[in-house]
């Protein structure tokens, strides 16, 4: 896992001659940006697209999980088996199934290829993971938190905010960068709902692979430039989404 | 400052009864303890109590005030009952300052900012953690979240105070102090409390007087001394006192006048003033004496039985003495063990006025009505 | 998301003439198999070989995943840390970023475009979210039983076998499910590192959508043939992937 | 039938030591018990003997065999050790019945079959369990699991037993019969124990000698009636008997040949018996004195002690009196209650015989070394 990131970043570095002659993981001869403007240039657009969507997305599901957590954990009620049902059928169900028809809702709804699509599409899908992520942290919650905030004069909403919202921060953490780096790289949906209008990161990077046959520098910049937001993301909330992963609230 | 009154309650979880048919009267300013094994229903009834689970069938009322009817389908919602509950894991809210969890109940009234920092204050300073406000949960130990848990259901005010085992959590040390700090509370305060737990000698040193559970049904609702000197039934002889109260199996016989109380082996005469235990001639009865009412001794006497001691126990100030008369066991509890040791075989006398005689058909102690 | 895989059954039973009539979610009226038939000649050796690489992808991720899990929860170790980082890391890294030195890598090696690059690729993949399942899973089994087991004699291997694995049924089932949904449903893997020799599934139905232009009927049954193994491991193994979700052991 | 030797152990958990300089040891055939407050190291020890912990410091020796040895850096595996372990939660594999849970250790050491079935089968019977055998671990009470585990351990017949809170899981009833049972099969089986618990009446009770341990290090070790009549220091008093002794700080004063122990309201003249305490004057001292050992009186006497009764707590036989000497508060245990009520300003007379003194800055019992 290392080594091809490593020699990826090596090919980014180099020219053309200089990859083609040097093995992929020796350092470059010379030391040369051209693969990274190229790909900048060509990546700008798509990543600040994608790094919109994305965090809109990724925001409106963890906050519509936590609260859908927050109702099957702790509100039971007649049928959250049902819900549960559902609930693990969207996480595990293959996109290819449902893309096609879903493509054509989008066409006929006349959102296709824009921000809005993106944002609906991949929030919708999210859900169902982050309700389940929130749903066994709030588990963990002692019911007698519950039972004392009402008993305390506290009603469901104020339980919400007041109760559970600020016990949340890890959950968050963890549902946040799973969501971020699901949608992030995402492909499938970036293919079938957008165009060149609202180009993602991660489609417009398969073209750079796809149309300048063998430029690898460029390619590998690309990749690296693609994969900087998650990057940056972990090196911020890696150590909350470490404790998050370890504590025995969340899990995996 | 309220009396709370349950008639008929029945809850039930799926198939079986978690409380059945509980009637329970309970006065103003009275300390009163539900007490029963786990799964007996106390807690149950509790939570109806607050509020925070709807009973099948029963009526509650705080005074003259019903706030939940099951017939009526009307079920007062917990936050407007103004009834505080002291929880076992004490509940506190664990990202708020020990000023924030006392002050919340407060907030959630709309309470003005300054009024709720003097009555914070006072009621932290009444329990001698004023100068803990500042801390979080996690920095606190267990009798100080004990304390914290207290405070934020006194300073509402409350109508009653609804406490769910809040002591066994604490260690044994430290349990026998805060009882007694919670029982100089209650005096002080004088709200009416409801008090739940499993521990009989905590409800025997606590209790105003004692409800005890078992199956969901109340087997008996005394005052402690009571309770403990005249148990209604067999289940509650059993349940009261530690080490329980020796409970022997046998029938009653009648010879030449005298009412005898006999086993394979023993064959105990009926002090006169349990003679009506002959109305129960041919019918299985079981025969109760507490290990403190027993007394070993080396020479026979009069109505002495004899025994074999299997284990000798020191349990700090006095011993427990494991003795075996065919296949009874029994429990005697002495102070000097000079004379005695295992193996011997020792005659046991009953101190007479302690004896208890149980029909074991229903169960019931047959000198509970004419007693009482 | 009911409802476009409502409709899409509906348009794989109609004719061209018919879909293009009729509303998405109408049923067919008259009942046709000519898209089943058509996509089933295209896709059947691909979902062979997909059938293939998944299961043999997912048992073995499952199994290292179980031994890893039980490695990192208790045979507590100096740098255990520093492994549930890489972990952590290897479950959020994009795909993108690694893929196309992965793909130099692959063909140096000589073994692009076959079953076992498939089964290679997607088990390292794998490995790391089902070791953070099984370990969260095994850290709920109490210490005690492990510490008995020892001193009653058994070594490492023998507790492993004899008392870890057999309390594991529920997180085989959650992990196993997990894996073959999400080796099931890969693209991108599937695009970069095979090509007409060994065809994945999920490659060959997105030619189908891509060749046919206005064929929906058969897409529609593909898409249909194409969720049909993950529908019946969903069937047969749902009641324990629920118990695995909903127990307190294993979550999310 | 092992003699276990401790010497010199050491174990760290980060900067701070969980067993500090801890030497035993322990004799043939004792059931030696390891008492002490949550977090002093009482398991830590244990499972150093079981082999599961590898100490920093020290020495283990079973017999003549060395088996950890942190100086040579040698430690035996566990499962070369031949101990059986009986676990606070049981540790029963869930997933075997309970005869495959009793032969496990037998199956790993590749008996034979029939061998096994024969053995599992009379060790299940000497329990009393032997109808369970088919059952699965889910199936059974909390008694029940109890007694697998115990299976498991006996039928091995190993050096020796190290039991980890096996009770203290069963409610307080089965327990002192557990207790009972646990004690009798030891002396049936005669093989060395090491018992681990934080109950002080469990530890009285079954003990042939205990090990008071607190902060790691070892406070005293005696037959448990010496531990209760002398304790060595202030710890070892405050810890065993419930409720608690009385501890009252004061210093010596001598007036006219006459030593007394003061605070600011009390005057008590020391008894001759322990008349080596104005050695301590001028240092700070404390009072020890059992609540079963005050006696409460209407009448003033030479030597009593003015106290207001605060709380009166029934306790099932005795009565629990929180009284209040200025800031002092002292517990008396009587059984008559009725000359007295709350509020009533009492004579407190201790028992002369009964009385310690401890050296405040050491915490050192003065008497206990003269005594012992």
């Amino acid at each position: 896992m290392i080594l091809p990131l490593w020699s990826g970043i090596m090919s980014a570095l180099k020219t053309q001659a200089d990859l083609a002659q040097t093995l992929p993981f020796a350092p470059p001869t010379t030391l040369v940006f051209d693969g990274f403007i190229a790909s900048y240039n060509e990546l700008i657009g798509p990543l600040f697209n994608s790094i919109l969507f994305t965090s809109i997305a990724t925001i409106l599901s963890c906050l519509l999980g936590s609260i859908c957590g927050f109702v099957v954990a702790k509100l039971k009620f007649r049928g959250s088996n049902t819900v549960f049902l559902l609930l693990t059928i969207g996480i595990f169900l293959p996109y290819q199934s449902i893309i096609i028809p879903l493509f054509i809702t989008i066409r006929n709804l006349g959102i296709y290829d824009s921000l809005w699509v993106m944002v609906l599409v991949h929030t919708i899908y999210g859900i169902p993971m982050t309700t389940l992520l929130f749903r066994s942290y709030y588990e963990s919650i002692p019911e007698s938190l519950f039972k004392a905030a009402k008993v305390d004069g506290a009603g469901i909403m104020t339980i919400y905010q007041r109760i559970i919202l600020p016990l949340s921060p890890l959950p968050f953490v963890v549902a946040g960068v799973f969501q971020f780096t699901s949608i992030w790289n995402d492909y499938l949906f970036a293919l079938t709902l957008t165009n060149i209008n609202f180009e993602p990161a991660s489609f417009a990077l398969s073209n750079i692979a796809g149309s300048t046959e063998t430029a690898w520098n460029n390619v590998m910049a690309g990749s690296f430039l693609y994969s900087l937001p998650v990057i940056i993301i972990f090196v911020l909330l890696g150590k909350y989404l470490m404790q998050g992963l370890m504590a025995g609230a969340v899990k995996g | 400052m309220t009396n709370i009154r349950i008639s008929n309650l029945v809850k039930k979880y799926g198939e079986s009864n978690a409380v059945n048919n509980v009637d329970i009267d309970i006065k103003n300013s009275e300390l009163f303890i539900l007490l029963g094994p786990s799964g007996c229903g106390k807690t149950t009834t509790l939570l109806c109590i607050a509020g925070l689970i709807k009973p099948e069938e029963g009526e509650i009322w705080f005074d003259e005030q019903i706030v939940t009817s099951a017939e009526k389908n009307y079920y007062e919602r917990p936050q407007d009952r103004n009834v505080a509950m002291v929880f076992q894991d004490y509940a506190i809210y664990p990202h708020m300052t020990v000023f924030k969890n006392i002050a919340f109940p407060l907030e959630i009234k709309n309470m003005d900012k300054k009024e709720i920092e003097k009555l914070v204050h006072s009621t932290a300073k009444s329990l001698g953690i004023e100068e803990l406000l500042d801390r979080k949960p996690k920095q606190l130990s267990g009798g100080q979240r004990q304390r914290v848990a207290l405070a934020r259901a006194i300073v509402r005010e409350p109508n009653a105070f609804l406490m769910d085992e809040p002591l066994s959590n604490l260690d044994a040390k430290l349990r026998i102090f805060a009882r007694a700090e919670l029982k100089k509370l209650h005096r002080r305060l004088g709200i009416t409390t409801i008090y739940v737990t499993h521990d009989q000698i905590e409800a025997m040193s606590l209790g105003d007087r004692i409800a005890i559970l078992n199956k969901g049904e109340i087997e008996q609702i005394d005052k402690p001394q009571t309770i403990f000197d005249l148990p209604k039934n067999l289940f509650v002889a059993g349940f009261i006192g530690s080490p329980p109260m020796n409970l022997i199996d046998g029938s009653v016989k009648e010879e030449n006048g005298t009412v005898y109380f006999t086993t394979k082996k023993i064959n105990y005469k009926v002090p006169s003033e349990f003679s009506i235990v002959k109305e129960l001639k041919g019918k299985e009865i079981v025969l109760g004496i507490r290990p403190e009412d027993i007394k070993l001794s080396k020479n026979e006497s009069d109505n002495s039985i004899k025994a074999t001691i299997e284990i000798i126990e020191l349990t700090g100030r006095e011993f427990e003495v494991h003795l075996k008369v065919e296949e009874e066991r029994i429990i005697a509890l002495i102070r000097n063990i000079e004379n005695f040791k295992i193996n011997d075989v020792v005659n046991l006398i009953f101190d007479e006025e302690k004896l208890h005689f149980f029909n074991k058909e229903t169960g019931e102690n047959t000198y509970y009505e004419s007693r009482k």
